[in-house]
């Protein structure tokens, strides 16, 4: 049984892992749709991978913890779709590597204040 | 200059009333006597896993009672205070339409929301949470409808008649409590069934339930009339 | 020293600082929104000095399942009593937030403006 | 040993609460603040795992649930409000 | 360790208080004090507090940020 | 009053409660059989967001199936963007571009969506009618055809099975 605990401390640590990295990534991109897409998601995927490897652990827990990684996977792409569209309607400015933006909103008005 | 000095000075003296209090703090280490009480007594006489639903429902049941009754004329005072005055629904076609997605997610996570707040306060006695919690996520789902589709109404008839039940199931619970066991909101009357079963602490899960729908219904009702309120001015 | 290097008094530290930061907001502000936010920051600092009063030593929650057993429950939890008095406080927080949330939107409604100079009928 | 890499493992989250409370402070936009706000909820559910661990209790994880549940209504209400459709 | 986690937690809230009480924008000021509430609730279970952690979950982080920002939408409405 | 949606949506209601409660004791069930069932019949109605699912041995196999696929891209793609952050130089390359879709019903179109948003380096911004606008952070192309195969092909044929 030892083994099997030692595998899901491992697994929590990479999830913590990319936790971390969703932080450095969140820091380090230029514009808010890159921040999205290195910080939310990994710091989603972190969130599930530390969750799993507690299930190993402690596999009592694991209905419940099945539970909430559901409703991550449920309600967090939700969120961030809300987010960006939200700044894309707003007009943010996109970060000056940007190749192609081809979604042109009909009610698009620069920012609100 | 004055004005900023008497804050200051305010704030000090606010500041040295409580750093008395803080410096002589030292953490207990060992329950006081009423907690051993509770704690010893809890199990056997009502019958509650979770010993702070014992205390909020039947130990303080009347604080409960007092504090359902504030929530309830607060709503009713936000209410008046944003009363319609002229309600022209013109504004709502000038909203911008929620994306499709959180249109699709949210006819799927309102039932999960309040399956959610159901559990939370059927199992008030058992695990964390309770009638409060419960109501309390269930206004958040109602907010979800209202977030995913701001054209929807409200049937206020039904928010009306959902919390005179509750507030008359409530404290019709209390005083079957004084009739047939020994006090007001005595849970006792009902069997006390095995410590952690779903079934057991007597009377405690049903009244959890009206405060659930209460509170969760009071709560809707401060939402709606803040949402309504927009179309005017 | 070593009294202070403990759960319950850190938590009631960030707490009492917290109510600080609170009334100073309180007092120091002129929006009125702001106003409101300096009363929900002082409640919650204020359950936080509550919930600190609770806690005893290398105590756990005070609910009974298989990691607790009734006998021994005595020893091991920890006050419910401010738990449960918080729990209805937090609910009432919540009211009286939206009750005063509906005095601005009122206030704004007579004169356009969040400023508090702006409304000076009853200053002497 | 198990213990010491989950105290590892929660130094990591720290570190990213940390980061993206920087973010919060710094970024220019409310929509940046916002997102890191995001993030700050979805750690902070891992942190209650952790705790719920070393606590040894399961009935913690209900904490858990309710965040993994709500958190993303307020970043939802903020999305509607910037795009004018609240 | 859970000191240290603590005190981690209390110097979070306390920047996030401040960021609050002195942020110019009060949209930002609004969403530094729901995430004051976030971060109390996990203080609160680190005082083992469930119950409490859960109400301040739903209550403190959800739905009064919910309520500020529907009476934000129309004062501004009003405004522009 | 669709038969067929309530179905579903007290199936996955009942899982939720078995879940949450972990015992199968037979009050608890009975109950959890209630609240489900009048949850299902509330909120399911009215509604049609399950679309034509139907709960055969085939749906689950095909929904296991998708759920190994989407973790393994799902691993895959945040290495990927792990390295790109990590990197000093930050060799980001990104775009909005826009794909098409077959799908027809809301629930697979939001499970489609909400997979791309959850691989990291693409991301859901906004759907009009068939067409998906994604934020990519590594523009390989800007035609639509190649770009629908690129990231989404590999999910869309599953949940076309699925939701047929």
């Amino acid at each position: 049984m030892e083994t099997l605990e030692i595998i899901g401390a491992l697994v929590t640590l990479l999830g913590s892992i990319f936790i971390f990295l969703g932080g450095l990534g969140i820091v380090r991109m230029p514009d808010l749709f890159n921040r999205i897409q290195a910080g939310t998601k990994a710091s989603t995927l972190g969130t599930i991978l530390s969750l799993f490897g507690l299930a190993i652990i402690n596999e009592a827990w694991i209905w419940k913890l099945l539970v909430i990684i559901f409703f991550v996977l449920i309600t967090n792409p939700v969120s961030s779709n809300v987010i960006s569209r939200a700044a894309h309607f707003r007009g943010i400015k996109m970060t000056d590597k940007t190749v192609a933006d081809l979604l042109v909103d009909k009610s698009n008005k620069p920012g609100e204040e | 200059m004055i004005k900023k000095g008497i804050l200051l000075l305010l704030l000090a003296g606010f500041v040295v009333v409580i750093s008395n209090l803080i410096i002589n703090f030292s953490g207990s280490s060992e329950l006081n006597p009423l907690a051993r009480y509770y704690a010893e007594n809890g199990p056997t006489e009502v019958g509650a896993a979770n010993l702070v639903t014992a205390v909020v429902v039947t130990y303080r049941g009347f604080d409960t009672l007092g504090e359902v009754t504030i929530l309830f004329i607060a709503a009713a005072i936000v209410g008046f205070f944003l009363k319609i005055l002229n309600s022209n629904n013109n504004r709502t076609s000038s909203l911008r339409k929620p994306s499709e997605i959180l249109e699709t997610a949210s006819t799927l996570l309102v039932p999960t929301i309040f399956m959610l707040g159901t559990y939370i306060f059927i199992n008030g006695h058992l695990t964390p949470g309770g009638g409060f919690q419960g109501g309390a996520v269930i206004a958040t789902g109602v907010m979800m409808i209202i977030l995913a589709r701001p054209t929807s109404e409200f049937n206020h008839k039904l928010l009306s008649i959902l919390e005179a039940i509750s507030g008359i199931g409530f404290v019709l619970m209390g005083v079957l409590g004084l009739i047939l066991a020994s006090g007001f909101l005595n849970n006792a009357f009902l069997p006390l069934g095995k410590l952690g079963n779903i079934l057991s602490a007597g009377a405690i899960p049903i009244i959890y339930v009206f405060i659930g729908i209460k509170v969760g219904s009071e709560l809707t009702s401060i939402l709606n009339s803040l949402k309504e309120n927009q179309n005017e001015v | 020293m070593t009294q202070y290097l403990s759960v319950e008094f850190i938590a009631m530290l960030t707490g009492f600082l917290l109510m600080v930061i609170g009334v100073w907001g309180i007092i120091s502000q002129k929006n009125l929104l702001k106003i409101v936010i300096g009363f929900s920051l002082f409640d919650t600092g204020l359950n936080i000095v509550i919930v600190s009063l609770s806690y005893v030593k290398n105590s756990t929650a005070p609910i009974l399942d298989k990691a607790v057993e009734v006998s021994d429950a005595a020893s091991k939890i920890a006050d419910p009593v401010p738990q449960a008095l918080v729990l209805t406080s937090i609910v009432i927080g919540l009211g009286v937030t939206a009750l005063m949330l509906a005095y601005v939107m009122r206030m704004f409604r007579e004169k356009k403006s969040l400023e508090i100079n702006s409304y000076n009928e009853l200053k002497w | 040993m198990v213990n010491t890499i989950l105290i590892v493992a929660g130094v990591f989250m720290v570190l990213g609460i940390l980061l993206s409370l920087f973010r919060f402070i710094k970024g220019p936009d409310i929509t940046d603040r916002t997102v890191a706000f995001d993030v700050m909820t979805v750690t902070s559910i891992s942190v209650i795992g952790l705790i719920a661990y070393f606590a040894g209790r399961i009935i913690y994880l209900d904490v858990a649930l309710v965040y993994g549940l709500l958190s993303f209504l307020s970043v939802v209400a903020i999305g509607r409000y910037i795009e004018k459709g609240l | 360790m859970s000191i240290i986690l603590a005190i981690f937690l209390g110097l979070v809230i306390l920047i996030l208080a401040f960021a609050a009480i002195y942020h110019k924008n009060i949209k930002v000021a609004i969403i530094a004090s729901g995430a004051v509430g976030l971060f109390a609730s996990v203080l609160y279970l680190l005082l083992a507090a469930p119950d409490v952690a859960l109400t301040e979950a739903s209550i403190g982080s959800g739905l009064s940020t919910i309520i500020f920002f529907y009476v934000l939408n129309k004062i501004r409405q009003s405004n522009d | 009053m669709n038969i067929r949606n309530v179905t579903n949506l007290f199936v996955l209601l009942f899982l939720i409660w078995l879940l949450l409660t972990g015992t199968f004791e037979l009050t608890s069930l009975l109950l959890g059989i209630v609240i489900a069932g009048g949850l299902s019949l509330i909120f399911g109605k009215n509604s049609n967001v399950f679309g034509k699912l139907r709960l055969t041995p085939k749906v689950f196999i095909y929904s296991l199936h998708y759920l190994i696929v989407l973790s393994w891209e799902i691993v895959k793609s945040n290495v990927d963007v792990a390295l790109r952050v990590i990197n000093p130089k930050l060799p980001i390359n990104p775009g909005i571009v826009k794909v098409k879709t077959k799908l027809k019903s809301p629930m697979g179109r939001m499970i489609l969506a909400n997979s791309i948003t959850l691989t990291p380096g693409t991301l859901t911004i906004d759907i009009k009618d068939d067409e998906f606008y994604i934020h990519w952070i590594d523009v390989k192309t800007l035609d639509p055809e190649i770009a629908s195969q690129e990231i989404m092909g590999k999910f869309e044929k599953i949940l076309e099975v699925i939701y047929g």
